[in-house]
């Protein structure tokens, strides 16, 4: 599927570039030479049974864990394997974690402040005020994110869909070039998984995306290519109906 | 912190402090407004701690890292205004030694060690006084959080760093002057030490830096610095996701916390008089710890408080129970915390609070 | 059968849960729905004892169970897949599963194979540590684990979350199964309605803290529910 | 009666490390203010004890000794164990001018005129054990052994330099420090051992302290270190101490002191039986700085007498030459450099923790606060005596060194 | 009594008849002058007297008295006897009696004395024991009866020290030709320890050749010892190693496995070690044929007493803190002082004397080794407390609880564990466990209010650096540390060392940043 070894040149317009990965977990192959390439705008769907490796994959490519082999390569030039997480968070990349994770002690409001994109560096955050613009995006992802009423709330006292959502917000509120979004619609209304897909359709306008979930009518609604991912490495890879049909995909996934 | 409470408190420090000097120097020691020499020296002893103190909450209150050495910035930042102190010595020392002090000379020490050298200078000695906790504290800082240390395995090695320091300082090779340490100290910047107005000017110092410190501290945590820091402390990976730094962070308030420290142990040492090696001890860390989770953790303003009760509080017990003090502050530290689990401060303050900050006991969380 | 009789719970000054009723009967699958932060999961914790009621009564098959603590509550049978399935994380896979034996009499301490059956994965993975797995294998062992207490009430907070549509098929047959052997109560807490309708028999629609639906499956008007759940 | 009491002070640590050896010392000044006010009190006031409790922190007992002089009022202070205790509450004394009766054993290089020493100065335990050890057990090899703090390495610098005026080679003096508290001696107590085995008789001078005695013995024993092949001379271990060991493996080993408890004397045995009654227990041990606590108060009772006031200036002036008993059948004399006259008592260890009297020096032997075999103060001398009335008085250059007044 | 007749006989063909012609052979005993009775014991033992061994025996034991009119008494179980008749005292006036006293060098005459008689005990073990003594004092007049005791003995092991001690006097003989000289320094030399170093060393006016061979058996010993010095720098790290596991090995409950920051672990260790005093005591006192039994009587009163003192801290206390460990450290902090001021108040500031039973006295050479029984002991003791609660913790099903608990109490109860008493029974086994600890270190170390203070910041450190969580590296964790320290001493000096060890522990830290083995993966970060 894809040529290995490539230089920059031939990866034409290639975002993200994952070649031959393996990890191990004590003897344990949770990557299996895992290969992906994501265009510049593309938005992809991963599925694949549990414990496939699809948050291990986004494990690797924000650099939480290190590939024992291959090649984790983005904006063509950028050996992510090299990086630490807030050298790859710096370069766009964001990411919503399966089980969401914010905040506890800070406010709704304060865990949007902290994700707005800008200076991360100390001697910037010990001057910085909250500017007008900023206010204005918060209210903005308050509204998005149906927060509203909980925005003095301490986050940790969300219920865990609010908490995924105030994740959502946080990853919007990054503004990064590529989310990675892990299970976003676990613990939604069928109604919100639909305004999800929606959001997500509309962000991939501007930013590429790679959305990992179990639920197809949602995965559907993206109307994107999809990968599946069984045991470490690629089952399968095309449209929904593609990967829908092929008949291994639903031995191992789908089921009958 | 909420603001009224840090304004209060400075006004506090600042008032006392200043009144009690006022009234220890204008009135006579027969009067009933008079305040004896040693309650003046015990106050600007409490308020050294409260600094300490302050220091100690910064970091743990608001950055999660529980130090369990932070007595040693304090010890040395004491040592660098103790080698200045005993500089001024000059000839008057036992041995009428105008350059070593007697504890070299009764050694049999030659000459003066390189690094006692610069002290007899006062601008030197306190740039020591901030330069010697501040370095330490970024190299040991350095190292340890970009290695991502954390957690009970940072506390262990603050507290292996000051007793490993302690044993250091006891050693008499070392030139501090062993278990003795520094002292029979004269004067400081040309004033009598004993002087009543030395003194009460030493406690003015203290309270004036305490304040200082107070508002610094004030202004970092409530910065969105602060903020930062409070989600490295609860959720130190997540901020990295964020492109945050979380060792930059830490390291920033650990190095202010540390200078703040010595500082306090600097005006420590000419109020008591002695400085040597026990302040290390990593038990005097645990007591600075104890005086914030009294006050209340991440209250800065509890930190002050707790330190002066608690001081306060031993101070009172060993004249008053000296048999069963132990006792008493034992038991202060039990209720303290059962009964009061954000301390004195959090206590006062726990209205809007809901409890998913202190779970409820049995048999929920 | 469970029976809630008008509960408050509270979350310091915070009310989650207004005089809450509900029942649950033997041999029956209750599905319990609403949208985020309207307080399922607080209804669960009440019902489990994780945390405690403010005002009101819950009986399990007449016994007042309001003021026991969760393992005596667990003791009388009531078993418990939590949200964010708390699997203990440094406990290998297979030790998660024996912490089930407390509630069994000695002679009765043995793994059923038929968690291995629904959860083929797991028997492969029973040296691993909990915390080690994926989310959705995570979310398999909670179900085992509260399948090896052999209870008579099970209560579950969105056990599909995260796991693979053929499993939540199976899921979906198991509870029915153990539904079929009518002797334990089910108690389903779901977003995800298509598969709530067709395993439940009773339904019930919360807002706000309240129970503002509930009735037999085919007896609600499905579009009521539908937009009782979205926004 | 009538009067307002005096208050003594007492400033011994009842808890924390110290308090293993000091809370003796605050049980005995309250016996003896009991026994005195029995007598009448003094000047016809009673006395009254007013104890704290600095436990064992070094800046406390500065701030505990200010508040005993100040806020308390007390005519004297009983107390420190310490040096570094001692130096810490110096500067408040002579501030407040005020007077501490400081009971223990130390390493000298101090003359304060608000201090009185009833311990023993260096050459009143050291050099006569030395002597004693060099003269009757053939030593010629010494491993000096101590805890690493002021006391011992003083002692020992005041020991080598004396050994190497004796003769001794370099070679045949071993140093050794261990840090407070030390408690696995295995490696010192097989090196103590190596170094004895060169074929010399072989002997260690102790100045382990407190805490670090109780496992250095115990491994002594049972490395079966016998007294009759390496004898441990030890200059802070007393019956206090033993109370703690089994001490049968360790009969013979030595110690040099003032007092022992073992001394049978008339005086000592009412000394034993009154401190039995006032404790109510018949097995509490005595030791040598109860009984300096015993001669100091004496004195200062004596001086109060003296000076028919308990005005410090003036007992301070009233207290040279005062001679009391002490349990030795001897008398103790305050002398100029405020340093006591003492005898020097070589003691065995007995296998039921007491010491058998092995040698004694015939008369009392008189301090010397700055030691003579110290290069920076062989010069030096002490007399609070006017016109002189000067700690470090520098015999070379005629001046009162530094700014002790 | 057999050993009192044969000792006679002895003594009669030791002593010849000039002996007999002396008056009063015990006439120096009752001297002021240690000299003279030094030398009043060597010729008692030589007079042939009957009663002189009785009398040297009762010297020994500081049981001889003098009376005024120069009478000697042996005070016995039932009244005095007159030294020199054997016979009993009347009329004794305990006031008027001196004890004979004994200093250093009089014991060594004693001993030499006993030495030479005792080399013809029934007893194997005690005849070499004789011979023992009699190289120690390697004193010329020994060589006749070590001849006549060499020539019937049987026994191997008592052979060949009774012919290490005939060499040893034999260098120090006067007339001794050279070629027995020269075997004798081979014997010595074959012997090999430091003793014998010691003694080669100290020879001198030897011919020239002897003087040589002795110098080159010194060297050889010295080569011999260097390579036994390294096996014994393990053992002391091994039974330094085995001590602060011990008393880390609480610690890796209450805070490793519980996370209960537990200040008072000290405290509990040294309750452990006053219940070994007060059982001791109380065997004495009640008991006394089992007081060589009462160092394992303590150990399970003192887990129970700790364990149960544990409990009462748990039910009464820590259960109201769990889910905020930080807290933790401040109410044991305070329960700490609490407690070492409760036990001060109770048994006084000062040491108690815990005694150590004879089974555990003493040490056994091997080869270049000296193997300290105590020391053994506690190695062993440590092995077997540290597997059998890695055992409990691992495979019973109280273990299982315990880590499940203290991994999610709420999920733990919701599993139908009774979590209060998981609880209080987990905190009060980490308490026994100390209270164990305490027991050994009675052995070792000051039975004071003070003796936990002494081992919680170690404790810790052991805990830490294995890996918190993790008894298997905290095993590996205090005996690392152990050996580390023991071989950083003789190099750097024990203070010096120490801070070393400090110094490297927080190098390792940084490499290593949860311990020697850290519990890795996703579970640990979830
Ligand atoms: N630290 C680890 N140690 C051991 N095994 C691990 C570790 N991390 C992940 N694994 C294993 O790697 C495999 C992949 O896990 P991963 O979380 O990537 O799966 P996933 O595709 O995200 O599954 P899910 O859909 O259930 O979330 C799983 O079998 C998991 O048990
Ligand atoms: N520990 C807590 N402390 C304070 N408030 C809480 C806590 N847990 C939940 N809440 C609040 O109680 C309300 C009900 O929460 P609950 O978790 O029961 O909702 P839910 O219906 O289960 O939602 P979801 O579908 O998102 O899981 C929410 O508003 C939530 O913010
Ligand atoms: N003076 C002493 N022994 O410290
Ligand atoms: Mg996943
Ligand atoms: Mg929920």
């Amino acid at each position: 599927m894809i040529a290995r070894g490539k230089s920059p040149a031939e990866l034409g317009d290639t975002l993200l570039y994952l070649d031959n990965v393996t990890v191990s977990f004590d003897g344990f192959r949770a990557l299996n030479a895992l290969s992906l390439v994501l265009e510049h705008g593309e938005m992809r769907a991963v599925i694949g049974p549990n414990g496939a490796g699809k948050t291990t994959m986004m494990d690797v490519i924000t650099g939480k864990t290190r590939p024992d082999e291959g090649e984790v390569m983005f904006d063509r030039t950028v050996d992510l394997t090299r990086l630490d997480e807030p050298a790859i968070a710096a370069l766009g990349i964001g990411r919503k974690f399966q089980k969401p994770t914010v905040f506890e002690p800070h406010s709704v409001w304060d865990n949007f402040l902290l994700a707005l994109a800008g200076d991360r560096r100390p001697r910037f955050t010990l001057w910085a005020r909250e500017t007008a613009e900023e206010r204005d995006r918060i209210e903005e992802l308050l509204v998005l994110t149906r927060l509203q009423e909980v925005r003095h709330h301490r986050a940790g006292d969300l219920s865990h869909g609010q908490k995924q959502w105030l994740e959502i917000g946080m990853l919007l509120a990054q503004d990064p070039q590529l989310l990675l979004v892990d299970e976003p619609v676990a613990g939604m209304t069928d109604a919100e998984t639909a305004q999800t897909a929606e959001l997500l359709r509309a962000i991939n306008r501007t930013h590429s995306v790679v959305v990992v979930e179990h639920d197809m009518d949602f995965v559907r609604a993206l109307g994107v290519k999809v990968t599946v991912l069984h045991e470490g490495s690629v089952l399968s890879e095309g449209s929904i109906d593609h990967v829908s049909a092929d008949p291994r995909v639903v031995e191992v996934y789908l089921g009958r | 912190m909420t603001r009224t409470s840090t304004a209060i408190c400075l006004v506090l420090v600042l008032g006392g402090a200043v009144a009690l000097a006022a009234l220890n120097l204008a009135t006579a020691p027969g009067s009933a407004l008079h305040v004896p020499p040693y309650v003046v020296s015990l106050v600007g002893k409490y308020l050294c701690y409260a600094i300490l103190a302050l220091a100690v909450d910064l970091v743990w209150g608001f950055a999660g890292i529980l130090s369990l050495g932070h007595a040693a910035f304090f010890a040395l930042g004491g040592y660098a205004m103790g080698m200045y102190l005993m500089r001024q010595i000059g000839a008057r020392g036992v041995y009428a030694n105008p350059v070593l002090p007697d504890f070299m000379v009764f050694l049999n020490w030659q000459e003066l060690p390189w690094y006692w050298h610069g002290f007899d200078n006062p601008l030197f000695a306190m740039l020591m006084v901030v330069a010697v906790p501040g370095l330490l504290a970024l190299v040991f800082g350095w190292l340890a959080f970009r290695s991502r240390v954390s957690g009970v395995y940072l506390s262990i090695i603050t507290q292996a760093l000051t007793y490993a320091l302690l044993l250091a300082f006891f050693r008499n090779d070392m030139g501090f002057g062993g278990n003795n340490g520094l002292t029979d100290f004269k004067d400081i910047f040309g004033l009598p030490l004993q002087a009543d107005a030395t003194r009460a000017g030493l406690l003015v110092a203290t309270a004036v830096a305490l304040a200082l410190c107070l508002l610094l501290s004030y202004g970092i945590v409530t910065s969105r610095f602060g903020k930062v820091l409070i989600a490295v402390r609860d959720a130190e990976s997540r901020t990295r996701f964020l492109g945050y730094r979380p060792e930059n962070y830490k390291l920033f308030v650990w190095v202010i916390s540390a200078i703040m420290a010595g500082i306090g142990g600097a005006l420590y040492v000419p109020q008591v008089g002695i400085i040597n090696p026990s302040e290390f001890a990593p038990a005097n860390s645990i007591e600075a710890v104890i005086w914030v989770a009294v006050g209340g953790r991440g209250t800065l303003v509890g930190a002050v408080l707790g330190a002066i009760l608690v001081s306060g509080g031993k101070t009172y017990f060993t004249g008053a129970l000296p048999e069963f003090w132990l006792f008493a502050l034992g038991a202060l530290f039990i209720l303290v915390t059962l009964f009061l689990p954000a301390g004195i401060v959090g206590a006062l303050r726990r209205r809007r609070r809901t409890p998913a900050t202190v779970p409820a006991p049995e048999p929920a969380e | 059968m469970l029976e809630v009789r008008g509960v408050d719970l509270h979350y310091g000054a915070a009310i989650a849960l207004r005089g809450v009723s509900l029942t649950a009967e033997i041999g029956e699958v209750t599905c319990l729905l609403g949208r985020n932060g309207v307080g399922k999961t607080s209804m669960l914790r009440a019902i489990t004892g994780a945390h405690p009621v403010s005002r009101g009564e819950i009986l399990w098959n007449g016994e007042p169970v309001t003021r026991l603590p969760l393992y005596e509550r667990a003791r009388r049978g009531i078993a418990w897949v939590p949200q964010g399935r708390d699997i203990f994380p440094l406990l290998t896979v297979r030790e998660n599963l024996e912490t089930g034996f407390a509630v069994l009499p000695r002679g009765q301490r043995r793994l059923p194979d038929e968690i291995f059956e629904l959860f083929p994965v797991l028997k492969s993975m029973l040296r691993r540590r909990g915390g080690d797995l994926s989310g959705g294998q995570q979310q398999q062992l909670a179900i085992a684990r509260a399948l090896v207490m052999k209870p008579r009430l099970l209560v579950l907070d969105e056990p599909t979350e995260g796991i693979q549509p053929s499993i939540i098929k199976d899921i979906g047959r198991v509870i029915d199964l153990l539904r079929g052997r009518g002797d334990m109560a089910i108690l389903l807490v779901e977003q995800y309605f298509d598969f709530a309708r067709d395993l439940a028999q009773r339904l019930l629609v919360m807002e706000r803290g309240d129970i503002v639906l509930a009735g037999r499956r085919d007896q609600l008007d499905e579009q009521e529910v539908r937009r009782r759940l979205s926004v | 009666q009538g009067a307002a009491p005096i208050k003594v002070g007492i400033l011994h640590s009842l808890s924390g490390t110290m308090a293993i050896s000091e809370t003796t010392l605050k049980d005995v000044m309250l016996m003896l203010i009991e026994q005195q006010n029995k007598k009448g009190g003094l000047l016809g006031r009673k006395i009254e004890a007013v104890v704290v409790d600095p436990a064992s922190n070094w800046p406390l007992f500065a701030e505990k000794a200010r508040q005993l002089i100040t806020v308390d009022k007390v005519a004297a202070v009983f107390g420190c164990w310490t040096s570094v205790s001692r130096k810490s509450v110096l500067p408040v004394f002579e501030e407040l001018n005020s007077i501490l009766f400081y009971p223990v054993q130390y390493e000298g290089e101090e003359s304060s005129k608000n201090v009185f020493y009833t311990g023993a100065a260096p050459n009143q335990q050291a050099i006569p054990a030395v002597d004693y050890l060099a003269a009757n057990e053939k030593v010629q090899r010494w491993v000096l052994a101590g805890t690493d703090y002021v006391y011992p390495r003083t002692t020992n610098k005041i020991l080598e330099a004396y050994l190497k005026s004796k003769g001794v080679k370099d070679e045949d003096i071993m140093i050794n420090y261990t840090p407070f508290g030390h408690s696995d001696w295995q490696n010192i107590v097989a090196q103590i051992k190596r170094f004895g085995s060169a074929g010399k008789k072989t002997a260690v001078v102790s100045t382990i302290n407190g805490d670090a005695n109780v496992p250095f013995y115990k491994e002594l024993a049972n490395q079966g270190i016998k007294a009759t092949d390496i004898p441990v001379v030890a200059f802070s271990v007393g019956e206090e101490e033993l109370a703690g060991i089994d001490t049968k493996p360790l009969v013979g080993h030595l110690a040099a002191w003032n007092y022992f408890q073992s001394v049978n004397t008339a005086a000592n045995r009412g000394f034993i039986k009154d401190w039995h009654d006032f404790t109510k227990n018949p097995k509490r041990t005595t030791n040598d700085p109860m009984e300096a606590h015993y001669i100091g108060f004496n004195m200062w009772v004596k001086a109060v007498q003296k000076a028919g006031t308990t005005d410090p200036a003036k007992v301070i002036d009233a207290m040279i030459g005062i001679t009391v008993p002490n349990l030795t059948g001897g008398y103790s004399a305050m002398m100029p450099n405020h340093h006591i006259t003492k005898p020097v008592l070589i003691g065995e260890v007995k296998n039921d923790g007491q010491f058998n009297v092995v040698w004694q020096t015939p008369g009392t032997v008189v301090a010397n606060e700055w030691s003579p075999y110290l290069e920076g103060s062989k010069d030096l001398i002490a007399d609070w005596r006017s016109p002189l009335s000067c700690g470090n008085f520098n015999v070379k250059t005629g001046k009162c060194g530094g700014a002790s007044k | 009594m057999t050993f009192l007749r044969i000792f006679l006989v002895l003594l009669a063909l030791l002593a010849g008849p000039a002996a007999r012609a002396q008056d009063d052979p015990f006439a120096g005993l009752a001297s002021d002058d240690f000299a003279a009775v030094s030398a009043a014991v060597s010729a008692l033992a030589l007079s042939g007297d009957p009663q002189a061994g009785a009398a040297i025996a009762a010297l020994k034991a500081d049981a001889l008295f003098a009376a005024p009119d120069g009478t000697l008494l042996i005070r016995g179980d039932d009244g005095y006897v007159d030294a020199r008749t054997g016979r009993k005292a009347e009329d004794v006036n305990e006031d008027d009696l001196n004890p004979v006293r004994v200093n250093n060098a009089v014991r060594r005459a004693v001993d030499a004395a006993l030495g030479s008689l005792n080399l013809f005990a029934a007893d194997a073990s005690a005849r070499a024991r004789a011979a023992e003594d009699v190289f120690r004092s390697h004193d010329p007049a020994a060589l006749p009866a070590l001849g006549r005791a060499l020539a019937q003995e049987r026994d191997a092991g008592a052979r060949r020290v009774m012919e290490q001690a005939r060499a040893a006097a034999l260098l120090n003989a006067e007339d001794a030709p050279e070629a027995d000289r020269l075997a004798a320094v081979a014997t010595l030399r074959a012997r090999g320890d430091i003793e014998a170093s010691a003694l080669l060393g100290a020879l001198h006016d030897q011919p020239p050749a002897v003087a040589t061979a002795a110098a080159e058996a010194r060297e050889a010993i010295a080569r011999h010892l260097r390579l036994w010095s390294l096996a014994q720098s393990v053992f002391y790290g091994l039974s330094l190693g085995s001590v602060l596991l011990l008393a880390a090995a609480g610690l890796a409950i209450t805070f490793g496995v519980m996370g209960v920051i537990n200040m008072a672990h000290g405290e509990m260790v040294m309750l452990g070690a006053y219940t070994t005093f007060v059982v001791q005591e109380a065997v004495r006192g009640y008991a006394p044929a089992l007081a060589a039994w009462s160092l394992p009587i303590s150990v399970p009163l003192a887990f129970l007493v700790a364990g149960g003192i544990g409990i009462a801290i748990e039910r009464g206390m820590i259960r109201f803190l769990y889910g905020r460990p930080l807290e933790t450290l401040l109410a044991t902090w305070g329960l700490s002082l609490v407690l070492q001021q409760a036990v001060r108040s109770l048994f006084g500031a000062s040491n108690r004397e815990v005694s150590t039973p004879d089974w555990m006295s003493g040490a056994a050479q091997w080869g270049g080794l000296t193997i300290t029984w105590n020391r053994l002991t506690i190695i062993l003791f440590a092995i077997v407390v540290v597997a059998a609660l890695m055992a409990a913790l691992r495979y019973t099903a109280l273990g299982l609880r315990m880590r499940a608990v203290t991994q999610n109490r709420r999920m733990a109860a919701a599993m139908g564990i009774r979590t209060p008493w998981i609880d209080a029974l987990t905190f009060g086994l980490g308490s026994g466990v100390a209270g164990i600890a305490g027991v050994a270190l009675s052995q070792i170390d000051n039975v004071s209010p003070n003796l936990g203070q002494g081992y919680i910041i170690d404790s810790f450190m052991v805990v830490v650096f294995g890996g918190v969580g993790n008894l298997w590296g905290t095993i590996v964790s205090a005996l690392t540390l152990g050996i580390v320290n023991k071989f950083l001493e003789p190099v750097a000096g024990a203070v010096l060392g120490k801070i070393l060890v400090l110094v490297l522990l927080i190098l390792f830290i940084q490499r290593k940043p949860r311990g020697l083995f850290p519990l890795k993966g996703r579970a640990v970060e979830a």
